[in-house]
Parts: C-alpha cells; structure tokens; sequence
C-alpha cells in the first residue's frame, strides 16, 4: 500500500543572503543519507548557488560548493536547474557546477516527483 | 468535483517571484488555493484555467470580500479535505 | 461555503495522516497560525497527525519565553496545548534550533549555556523524524513564511 | 548645527502574512508621540494595509484600520501610497481609507526627507 | 580597490556619528554579520557609534543561547564582545523581544517565566532610544533582512 | 568624487520587488551599493546611469570575479566613507 516518495526540493533563493537554500540542502543530504530517493532542483536567483568559484570564507560563511559537487556520491539523484534562470544569471557551461542537469519547471518535471517542498 | 492531480497551496503575495512562478507551473488537472498573503491575487485579478480556491478567514482579515465568481471561497476544513483529496500537494 | 464544503468532503480521501513541518516563525509569519487552524480542522475530520516537525525559523515556535501582548495568542502555548491534549509529537529540528538560541536542558549542559528555553511536550532531535515521516504513508504538509 | 530629522518610513509588504508592516506602523507612532515629524507610504503589495473593511479577527489577529485612520490625530503628518500600486491592487476612492494621499516613489518625493527607512 | 579607497576618503565626511539599526536575525539572515563588519571598519576610521538597536527579528542576535557549529561565528558573542570593548549600548526594543521570546531577569519576573536569556551587555528597552538616536545628529543606519 | 544626493544600499536580489524599486528610485545625484545578494545584479547585468559600487567580499562569496567596468568595488572601509559623505542614505 505504501507508495515510495520521490522527493524533489527546491532551492530558489540566492545563497548566503539567507539559510532557508542552506537547510534545504541539509533537508537533501539527509534524505539521501537514509537512501530515500531525492533531486534538487535551483530556480529563480536559487541558480547561482551552482557558480563555480564561491569565496565564502570572505563573508565569513562556508562555501557548500564541495558538497554540491559531491552530491551524487552522497546519494542525491540529480541536481536539476532551471536553464531559463541559468540564462538570465549568465551561468554558462564555463562557469557552472559540472554534473547539473538544464531542466524547465513545468508540469512534466514535477509529475515525476510525489513529495516536493521549498527551501523555507 | 474532478480528481486533483497536484493540489498548489500558494501564500506569497502577487509580484513575489514565488507567486509568479506557481501561477506558470500549473497543469491542467491541478487545482490552486490562495491562502495568507496569496488571497491578493483576488484584488489584483487572477487570470488561470485550473479549479481555484482561497481561503475565506485570510480573505475577509484583508478586506477582500466579493472575488471574481471563478473562484470558490473555502474554510479551513474544505481546505483539509482538498489536501487529503489531492494526489500531490505543493506548498508554494 | 456548504456547497463547497460538501461537494470537496464527497470526495473519498486519499490522506488520512498528516505531518506538518512549519519553517516559519510565530509573529514574524502567519505560518504558525495557519498551520493550527489546519491541524485544528484535520483533527476535527478523523485525520491523524503523526508528527509536527519544527525547522528553520519554526523552531521559535517551541519557545517557552514567548511573551506576547495579552491581547495577542500566545501561540507556543496554542500549540503545545494541542499536541498535549491529542498526543501528537513535536519537534524541533536540533540544528536549526541551535543555531537559534532554543535549547533543551540537555543541550543547555553540552553546551554550557546559562538557561533552557524548549516548551513541553516539543523536543529537540534530528532531520532523521522528518525522513522518517516522509519514508512513511504520512503526507507531508508544508507551512512556510509568507511574503 | 542639527538638522531637524524629516523621516518617512515605507511599507512595501502587505498586511498580516508577516510582521514588519506592524512594526513599522509602531516606528512611526513613537516618532509621532514624542513630537518627530514622520510621514508614512504604503508602496507595492503594502498598499493592501489601506483597504476598508479588514476583518482581521479572522485570523487571530488585530486590525490597524482604525490606527492608521487616527494617524493623523496621533501625529503622523500623512499617509501617503504610490498610486500605481493602489490602481494595481483595485485600490479606488471606494474601499480606500480616507486621508490618504497618492504620490510617486520618485526622487522628488524622497527628497522632501532625511531620514527615510523600510519596514523590516 | 586602493584607487577607490583613497577617492573616497578624500570626501569630507558629513557624518561623524552613527547609530546601527539591525532588524535581520543571525543565520537565517546576513545583516549582523554585515553590520559587525561595517561596525569594525567605521571604529578603525575613527567614526564613533552612538547605539546599536535591535528590532523586530533582529532581537534574536541578543540571545545568550545561541550554540552554531564549531566551524560558525557566533554572532551574538562577536555582537557583545564589540560592544563591551568600545562601550556602545546594545539595545532591544522590548516589544519586538517580548513577542519572539527574549527577556531579561526583570521581564522573566515580571511575566512569570521558566528562564531569561538575554546576554551582556545588551538591555533591554522601548522604541524611545531609536526615537532618541534618529532626533540626533546621527546617522541612522539600517541592516535589514536580504532575499 | 562628486557630492552624493541619496546613497542607496541595495541587499535584494534581481527580480525582488524591492531591487526594482530601487532601481527605478534612482536620482541623477544618487549613488549605488549592492551588498549582500544584490550584488547578483553584476551577475545579471546593472544598466544604470548612477555611479555604482559593489561589496567586495560578498561579490566574491557569490563567485563573482569580474564586474562591468562601470561598477567600482569596494571594501567596507569605502562603505564607511561612502555613507559619512551622502547627504542621505536609503536601506533597501
């Protein structure tokens, strides 16, 4: 009777600004650390999480670039953005985290998930 | 009622960018439910073709009381029963 | 309203136990609120709900030094009125809370704080009771500030 | 050698879904008790705290419409909002508080003051 | 950036005096980090701070329970230590910190509550001392909350 | 340095509501510093006829190396200067 849930989390704040994208991605790590099935996805400003080349010890923060770039061999499915908002942020293939996947949030990308929340 | 495929429960106010992108992620067998600051949509005019709802108490707390007819005012414990109903839901 | 109302409760339903996480913050968010008034109507339904789970700024939620206006609910106390009264667990996500200034007696000796300020009947634990909640047939419900 | 501060405090969130809009109104009010000269605009969703008939109880909460209609008489020199805003939201003469002033968020607005800060 | 620098602070400075008025709460928001950061460079360029004012959510940086990672600032005992050594008041308006569960020992008596948890050296008071502040000649600037 | 009007601290995000207001409040004589997230407007692109500073550390936090020539970048030493020297500041 019990449907396995295919989480989809969703990052669409910048990052270091706030925590919410932060705790999310806590929520991600988590998720795959107990082997249950989960993607991220970044849209909207949420997208410039995956720059390449964060300084974040300048503002006195950890950058979570390094777990992003681990976050298949942690467990996580796939790290999904948004091309358009990829587009708008000048996020190209030069600058980008490798192993993101270009997608559009649409009725067809959510329908592959049953259980989908928002960082905060 | 028409089975609800995704049930999106939406809580920014219009122009935040999370409103925006809830309204253009809509799919045919969804249904919408304007609750807290969401229920401005109502003011400014809300143009979707899914099934949409909002929530009464946060309507009337912001003086919104005559919405367009497309649009079925609902209490807390319709809003409960639309999420049981609903095969996904979506906090917005 | 009835006819909404009756038209929505023949529906046959799908979800009959809830988890609710709040992210929100009690006064800064409606988020505390609203979600009372869910689980206060989903309890009324026949509903379960299994868990309420605390993150991120929620965690404010669990405070037992909230001193509102007595004009103003106090809604730490709503709440731990209501799990109390239904028994439902409540919890609060132990890294979001210590980053927020909400310990137990537990963490307040760890840490060797001057003072504990978690209201019964929350505690504090893990991000592993909200896995468990979503490995579970529970639907996981989301009330999350607003803007 | 001081100049006199001329402060205008902006609301540009709307009413009761967070808390800054309500604090903010307590920002001016203390102005206005201990004699300030503070003027208040209600900008972009904020403009919604302007509209007759909040049954805020509704939601557990209390209603300002009677606050910011006695503004005047408590001190504050005026309640402005952008007009865009207001034609935005279907704010007209009809369910728009009395007293208020509709105005342009431009530069010569600004400038009429020298001490101007945001709710939250 | 030392061609910027030296254009700018050949400017006459208007304002000597600043008062720093920091409404975003630790972690969940950049402001204190932010303003502590602007609060040690305008120390270092001789300016003086008159008040540090903490409103709304920004209360929450005077909690004497903030317990972060290891790894993490503690924003509340940076804030604190800043303002010890250059003996600038810290000041939480009283009904911003009422609502979200800061008190000191006066307002734990006075609202009979379990513990208090504000740390020193800020206190506790109305919205008279930014009253106070912006009817000086100080600058009055504000940290808010990003997004 | 020409004598600032309005210094305008911009800590938004592109595409907050308060960004573009901000950007849309801008005077000939005013002046500009994205800080925080609003230094993601160099990542999106700033066009704006006002002079405009960005905050070093939080640029490069968010990996942003290399802005429009138009835009100065600054320490927080600068930020102090430039706020004691305007006549008026604004916290978006």
């Amino acid at each position: 009777m019990s449907t396995p849930k295919r989480t989809l989390i969703i990052i669409d704040q910048a990052p270091y600004g706030s925590f919410e994208g932060r705790e999310a991605l806590d929520m991600a790590f988590s998720l795959a650390a107990f082997d249950q099935t989960v993607s991220i996805l970044f849209s909207g400003p949420g997208v410039n999480w995956l720059r390449k080349g964060q300084l974040a010890a300048d503002i006195h923060q950890k950058s979570v670039e390094k777990n992003l770039a681990a976050a298949p061999i942690f467990g996580v499915q796939a790290l999904l953005a948004n091309a358009a908002d990829c587009e708008l942020f000048n996020l190209t293939q030069d600058n980008l985290l490798e192993q993101v996947e270009l997608v559009k949030l649409t009725p067809e990308l959510t329908g592959q998930f049953n259980h989908i929340t928002f960082a905060g | 009622m028409a089975p609800i495929h995704t049930l999106h429960i939406l809580n920014k106010t219009p122009g935040h960018q999370r409103h925006e992108a809830c309204l253009a992620a809509l799919g045919p067998q969804d249904a919408l439910v304007l609750i807290e600051n969401g229920v401005l949509a109502l003011a400014k005019g809300l143009d979707t073709d899914v099934a949409c709802y909002a929530l009464m108490p946060d309507a009337s707390a912001r003086g919104i009381e005559d919405p367009a007819s497309e649009v079925t005012m609902v209490s807390f414990d319709d809003m409960v029963a639309l999420t049981s109903a609903a095969e996904n839901v979506i906090s917005w | 309203m009835t006819d909404a109302q009756s038209e929505l409760t023949g529906t046959p339903a799908h979800a009959g136990v809830f988890t609710l996480v709040i992210t929100g913050a009690p006064y800064s968010s409606q988020a505390p609120q609203t979600a009372l008034d869910f689980a206060r109507a989903a309890l009324k339904a026949g509903k379960q709900i299994d868990r309420v789970f605390l993150y991120g700024d929620g965690v404010h939620l669990a405070s037992a030094l909230l001193a509102p206006p007595s004009d103003e609910a106090n809604l730490a106390r709503a709440w731990a009125d209501l799990l109390t009264e239904h028994q439902i667990p409540g919890v609060a996500c132990i890294a979001s809370a210590l980053r927020r200034g909400l310990v137990d007696e537990s963490e307040q000796k760890r840490y060797q704080l001057p003072a504990s300020n978690l209201v019964a009947p929350f505690e504090i634990a893990g991000l592993g009771e909200w896995v468990a909640s979503t490995a579970s047939d529970s639907r996981v419900l989301y009330f999350h500030k607003g803007a």
